[in-house]
């Protein structure tokens, strides 16, 4: 058994695992975060993204001990306390997720384009959910949905005194 | 997953003792993308997995006077976003970008995708067209040798099983050197290479012509392979559409494919040939840019 | 060189069950607020069907989606639906619920007639309000009704019905019959890109126009078209499922299995062709499998206007495309006279 | 930590806060639109509008898609369950000549192992029971499963699975549609032939029809087998409880024929079997029958404890039904002005190992297969085959994607021959209201032809000359 602590959505964490479990398992299993999903367990699908140090990941690629120490964002952790997070609402609103089993990868890999791009064209946005499959959509909403949600974030961040729990960064 | 033991290097002389304790019972992870994989599939766990993915000193992207020395856990992202690297091998930038999707390049390595040593993979084109050399750590000390003497037999490179592989140096020489890299898959998105290439040359701004060309292809051969014919053939000839296209005819006959259940060999021939012409010409319209702009 | 070329398809898909039988059920409670619950045995696959089940259940008790819960697929609270099946939901499972709310409303007008001092049948149901048709001032809020029928009259608004769409069998010797009860019919047309030198193709957008009847929601009938079509698409380019001399897969995994990301695919632009269908819930009939279906051939018409080449074996990847373009070509040459 | 997380940190989601202040903030009031449906959104907030019909309501399950929280099978546990592995054939076909679970049951952590001959019906399927749970003896397809596991964690389970010894012998497969038509070939249910269900449509006078005609065009086309490939895998859990009461919670689109078809499979009375469908990450027709649920039950039965079991994406793609290939012959008579007369039409489906929903799937692509032309003489002939690959079922078109590449194909063909506008010929050919169909049926409702001038509106498709 290995030892792990990481920051999990702004709280620490700690479990006493196998050194063979993922980092999906550990959310999944040990923190009963069941919102990155196994949909390949090979990092085909995109369904277990999540934020590692900034960087979207497929949880199920990284071991439990590889992120021992490190600051994990999941779905979990976009909305607040006051809101939805603007790319949630953006999805919701647009009818971008069908069945959904997408939705949680899909929208953490947004999160992560936006953190490093805050005016994304239509490629940049395919480029970035292109590790995120999905077979409802045709991915059509959900582009419309990152679209929206971006211009929703810019004007946030020229309002930036309204501005709450989202930070965007100029690339 | 089975089971296996876990421990984490702290930096290289570490990660390098303990290969050496271990030797083939280990499995170093770097970023994993491959590894995890490999894993989950394998019949027999290793007895222990090296995690090097902390060793920051295999992070840097660093001008020496040896060259652009590039460390092998440098992500695909990180490639990406370098701007020496954007300046001096956009090349670099591009097979970098071709590699999976988002999350699979934030996670996986350079050093990690040479030493899959798999035929397709994309990293591998481009260094060894700009004369890339690698460098390695093990307990009897630091050695370098050329990218395609890594190269054995597909997943077999000529690392010992206490040697960790540090990173790559591409030479002072090539700096600048117009390059470009090509790739066709199955689909746009997380493709995998049927055929790879790059090419890169110097011009002979008189006589517009090629000096010292290379031409490197994947997924065409064992490992990723040279086309010194081809390379012949462009040497000293005047850059013409024509002659690209003559060098991509050359090069299809130097490539060794195979036909699987993903493409035939001769249709990858056929991409051999048109990829190739397709780096030549891309190089070569990137470097007439450049002239363009660094023309007030 | 990358040559463009535009194609056509067309098709028609029938909606429920191939003449055997394929009802559903459902119950529809009115709660004493005006609020109300509806059961159905359907499940919610990612179609959005729960929420147009809801949308009929409120349009036929003149309340708003937000007011309506729909309960679904618990075989023991639940009644029975032959399910997510057929593209049969909307409009089979729409009817009973319309049927079943019908029931529901006809006791609320029952409660409402002697408070507004009019027979049952000169009311309506409309914006959370009982009614009278064409004199809307004279109206009582549907919660103050269901509270009366259920607490004071002690007749609770609840309705149950269930609908099986008619069919005809077929003649086992010529096939004639009347095997479904209605068809939806659609046209998609495709501009792509062909590269006549390695066989690639690039689909630039899909206009598609569908019917579905009447749309009962217009943005989970697009999401409908837009994810049938990336199934054309794959259909039309990229996936099968391969196997070997002894019968073993190939490629089991969606790393060599290979389907569209969102790189591969075209700009969609969705219309839905006016339409009404008497016999369907709202004139509405159905959306969800045809939107696959003339993807592959519109695709493979514009490689076909493109470079010339028919290709009639899928999926046309670059290497069967190309493989056609050069017997073209071969077969070119061999024309011309030496 | 950065400052995203330390604003997380000050404000840790309160779940029913979020919920009830988002409401606040994204719900208008309700305002009633005066026009009649369908109408275009009018409104910010289509969920509170009371005509109801024609809105673009978001759907009721889109906020917690968004959110992470739906709860799909693989979100789901309860104490003390257990996790099942099924082992597959890997063989195409073979006889299984014996089954040595010993190994695995000796294992720590296994609970109990299950074969299909301890399964009360081992037989299922929506027209055709040729379906087992578990092979038992014969494995008609390499996806076929031999042996369940159950066991207190999935590594334990699949460890279990690699000790099970299951000995074949190997039995001669046919994996060709075409080859397995034939009297000689091995018969994927023997005795029975590998035709295992057939359909005609059949309308004038096919030779009359095409005597008449100027041109005829004839041409093979053939398609594919296709996974549905839904993002989340077949999942389900069984709890069989010590009244003798099963539940089921499954991934299934269709949970009415899931009950008999446990109810068959288990001799349960069906009074006894309760089936909850969640909300289902995708189906697309691959979830519209049972596949490993009466393991499932028996894995539960036998250990007292609930059973959850979710297919690998592998098992996916080998061990659930697929789209099936077909081959198409089409036969095509026309005018010279390119309005049809005549049209025969072959098809040929491959069915794979078991019928799931071939009969269906047949039926529609061979009444579908004409087109949504007017045509007065036709002869349509389907014939599904059994062979040793993935059985093949309902999938998002139940065949109609198939004959469609076929006939809008022959359908370019014919304008290009004649030097016909692709549009026109179709608007020349297109059903109008009240055309018969190939089935003599009387259609109402139709707008084919709108849907044609809709898109070439959008497109702006010109005629060529």
């Amino acid at each position: 058994m290995i030892d792990v602590t990481i920051v999990v959505n702004g709280e620490t964490r700690r479990a006493s695992v196998p050194p063979e479990t993922t980092l999906l398992k550990l959310l999944r299993e040990n923190f009963a975060l069941t919102g990155a999903k196994l949909g390949c367990d090979v990092g085909d699908c995109g369904a277990c993204t999540v934020i590692v140090d900034g960087m979207a990941v497929n949880s199920c690629l990284m071991l439990a001990g590889q992120v021992n120490g490190r600051n994990v964002t999941t779905i979990e952790g976009l909305a607040t306390r006051d809101r939805l997070h603007p790319i949630q609402k953006a999805f919701e609103d647009t009818g971008a997720l069908q069945c959904g089993f997408c939705g949680p990868g899909a929208i953490m890999a947004t999160k992560a384009l936006f953190d490093e791009n805050s005016d994304p064209n239509v490629k940049d946005i395919r480029d970035a959910l292109s590790g995120s499959l999905c077979r409802c959509t045709g991915y059509t909403k959900m582009i419309e949905a990152v679209q929206e949600a971006a211009r929703v974030l810019r004007s946030e961040s020229r309002n930036s005194s309204h501005t709450r729990e989202l930070k965007v960064t100029a690339p | 997953m089975k089971a296996f033991g876990y421990v984490a290097a702290k930096d290289v002389g570490h990660a390098v003792a303990l290969l050496g304790e271990y030797g083939a019972r280990a499995k170093l992870l770097a970023g994993g993308t491959d590894l995890l994989v490999e894993l989950k599939f394998a019949a027999h766990g290793p007895e222990i997995i090296i995690d090097i993915s902390r060793v920051d000193e295999l992070k840097d992207i660093s001008i020496s006077d040896e060259g652009l020395r590039i460390g092998a856990l440098v992500t695909h992202t990180e490639i990406i976003r370098s701007p020496i690297i954007g300046n001096l091998f956009p090349a670099l930038a591009d097979a970098a970008h071709s590699i999976g999707a988002a999350q699979t390049r934030n996670l996986g390595t350079l050093g990690g995708n040479l030493i899959t040593c798999v035929p397709s993979m994309d990293s591998g084109p481009t260094l060894m067209a700009l004369d890339a050399q690698v460098t390695s750590a093990s307990r009897s000390g630091l050695s370098q040798v050329p990218l395609a003497d890594l190269f054995v037999a597909p997943r077999k490179t000529s690392l010992q099983s206490d040697e960790l592989l540090t990173g790559i140096i591409i030479p002072k020489a090539n700096f600048a050197k117009p390059a470009a890299f090509q790739k066709f898959g199955l689909r746009k998105g997380q493709a995998l290479a049927l055929v790879n290439a790059a090419a890169a040359f110097w011009i002979d701004q008189d006589k517009d012509s090629f000096v010292q060309p290379r031409i490197a292809l994947g997924a065409v051969a064992p490992t990723v392979i040279r086309a010194p014919r081809a390379e012949a053939f462009l040497e000293g000839k005047a850059i013409t559409d024509e002659v690209m296209a003559e060098a991509g005819r050359i090069a299809a006959t130097e490539a060794k494919p195979i036909s699987d259940f993903r493409a035939s060999a001769d249709y990858r021939r056929d991409l051999v040939a048109v990829l190739t012409k397709r780096a030549l010409q891309s190089a070569y319209a990137r470097a007439s840019n450049k002239v363009r702009e660094s023309v007030p | 060189m990358k040559r463009r070329g535009r194609g056509v398809a067309c098709m028609w898909y029938p909606i429920g069950f191939t003449v055997d039988a394929n009802p559903s059920a459902a119950t529809v409670k009115v709660n004493e607020d005006g609020t109300a619950t509806v059961l159905t045995g359907t499940v919610e696959t990612g179609q959005g069907s729960l929420t147009v089940l809801g949308q009929i259940a409120a349009e036929a008790l003149g309340i708003a989606t937000d007011d309506v819960h729909v309960v679904s697929a618990d075989t023991d609270t639940t009644p029975m639906d032959t399910g997510a099946i057929a593209s049969r939901t909307t409009y089979v499972t729409g009817n009973a619920i319309w049927l079943a709310a019908e029931a529901a409303k006809a006791i609320l007008f029952e409660t409402a007639a002697p408070m507004l001092g009019v027979k049952a049948s000169q009311l309506e149901a409309k914006d959370r309000k009982i009614q009278v048709k064409n004199y809307p001032q004279r109206a009582v809020a549907i919660g103050e009704v269901a509270h009366r029928s259920q607490v004071v009259l002690g007749q609770p608004a609840i309705g149950s019905a269930s609908w099986n769409p008619p069919t005809v069998a077929m003649d086992p010797e010529t096939g004639q019959g009347k095997p479904f009860a209605t068809y939806v019919y659609a046209t998609q047309i495709a501009e792509v890109d062909v590269d006549d030198e390695t066989g690639e193709v690039e689909i630039l957008r899909i206009c598609a126009a569908h019917d579905c009847g009447t749309a009962i929601n217009p943005m989970l009938v697009e999401g409908q078209v837009e994810g049938g079509i990336s199934m054309g698409v794959g259909m039309a380019l990229q996936e099968e499922m391969l196997f070997d001399a002894n019968g073993r897969h190939v490629n089991p995994n969606l790393t060599n299995y290979i389907m569209p990301t969102s790189l591969d695919m075209p700009q969609i632009e969705v219309d839905i062709v006016q339409g009404y269908d008497p016999t369907g819930p709202f004139g509405a009939k159905g959306v969800g499998e045809p939107t696959a279906v003339p993807t592959a051939a519109a695709i493979l018409n514009a490689v076909h206007d493109a470079v010339g080449v028919r290709i009639t074996s899928l999926p046309a990847t670059s290497e069967r495309i190309l493989t056609a373009i050069k017997a073209k070509r071969a077969g070119e040459r061999k024309q011309i006279p030496a | 930590m950065n400052d995203d997380t330390k604003v997380l940190e000050r404000e840790q989601l309160d779940l029913a806060e979020t919920l009830r202040r988002s409401d606040v903030d994204l719900r208008l009031p309700a305002v009633v639109p005066r026009e009649p449906f369908p109408i275009e959104p009018l409104t910010v907030d289509a969920r509170q509008q009371t005509h109801a019909v024609g809105q673009r309501a978001t759907r009721l399950d889109g906020r917690l898609h968004g959110l992470g929280q739906t709860k799909y099978i693989d979100d789901l546990s309860f104490p003390g369950m257990l996790y099942a592995r099924i082992k597959r054939a890997g063989i195409a076909s073979a006889r299984i000549k014996r089954i040595d679970t010993s190994a695995a049951e000796a294992i720590p952590g296994v609970m109990a192992v299950l074969t299909g001959s301890e399964i009360p019906v081992n037989s299922f399927g929506p027209t055709f029971q040729d379906q087992p749970v578990l092979a038992d003896p014969i494995v008609r397809h390499a996806g076929d499963g031999v042996a369940a596991v159950a066991a207190v964690t999935e590594q334990i389970a699949n460890e279990a699975l690699e000790k099970i010894v299951v000995e074949y012998e190997p039995l001669p497969a046919v994996l060709d549609p075409v080859a397995a038509m034939r009297e000689d070939s091995p018969k994927v249910h023997a005795p029975n032939s590998n035709i295992y269900a057939s359909k005609v449509v059949r309308k004038g006078d096919i030779e009359k029809g095409f005597a008449e005609s100027d041109r005829i065009f004839e041409a093979r086309f053939s398609t594919q087998m296709i996974e549905h490939v839904s993002l989340e895998p077949h999942a389900a859990i069984a709890d069989w409880d010590a009244n003798g009461r099963l539940t089921i919670w499954a991934t299934i689109g269709r949970i009415t024929l899931a009950r008999a078809d446990m109810a068959r499979t288990l001799k349960l009375p069906m009074s006894r079997i309760r089936i909850i469908g969640t909300i289902v990450g995708g189906n697309f027709g691959g979830k519209n029958e049972i596949s490993q649920e009466p393991a499932l039950a028996l894995l539960s039965k036998k250990t007292g404890r609930p059973v959850k079991g979710v297919f690998t994406r592998n098992e996916e793609f080998t061990s659930t039904t697929t789209r099936h290939p077909i081959i198409m012959d089409y036969k095509t008579g026309v005018t010279k002005e390119g309005r049809i007369l005549a049209r025969q039409i072959r098809l040929v489906l491959d069915g794979g190992a078991y019928c799931s929903w071939s009969a269906t799937t047949l039926g529609k692509a061979c009444i579908l297969s004409p087109g949504p032309y007017k045509i007065d003489n036709l002869v349509a002939e389907a014939f599904v085959v059994y062979t040793n690959k993935t059985m093949t079922g309902a999938m998002r078109g139940f065949g109609a994607p198939q004959v469609c590449f076929a006939y809008e194909s022959q359908m370019d063909d014919i304008a290009k021959a004649l030097g016909k506008d692709p549009l026109e010929i179709r608007l020349l050919n297109a059903f109008d209201e009240g055309s018969p169909s190939p089935t003599g049926q009387v259609l109402h409702s139709v707008v084919i032809k709108e849907s044609l001038r809709k898109a070439a509106d959008r497109f702006g498709w010109e005629p060529r000359s």
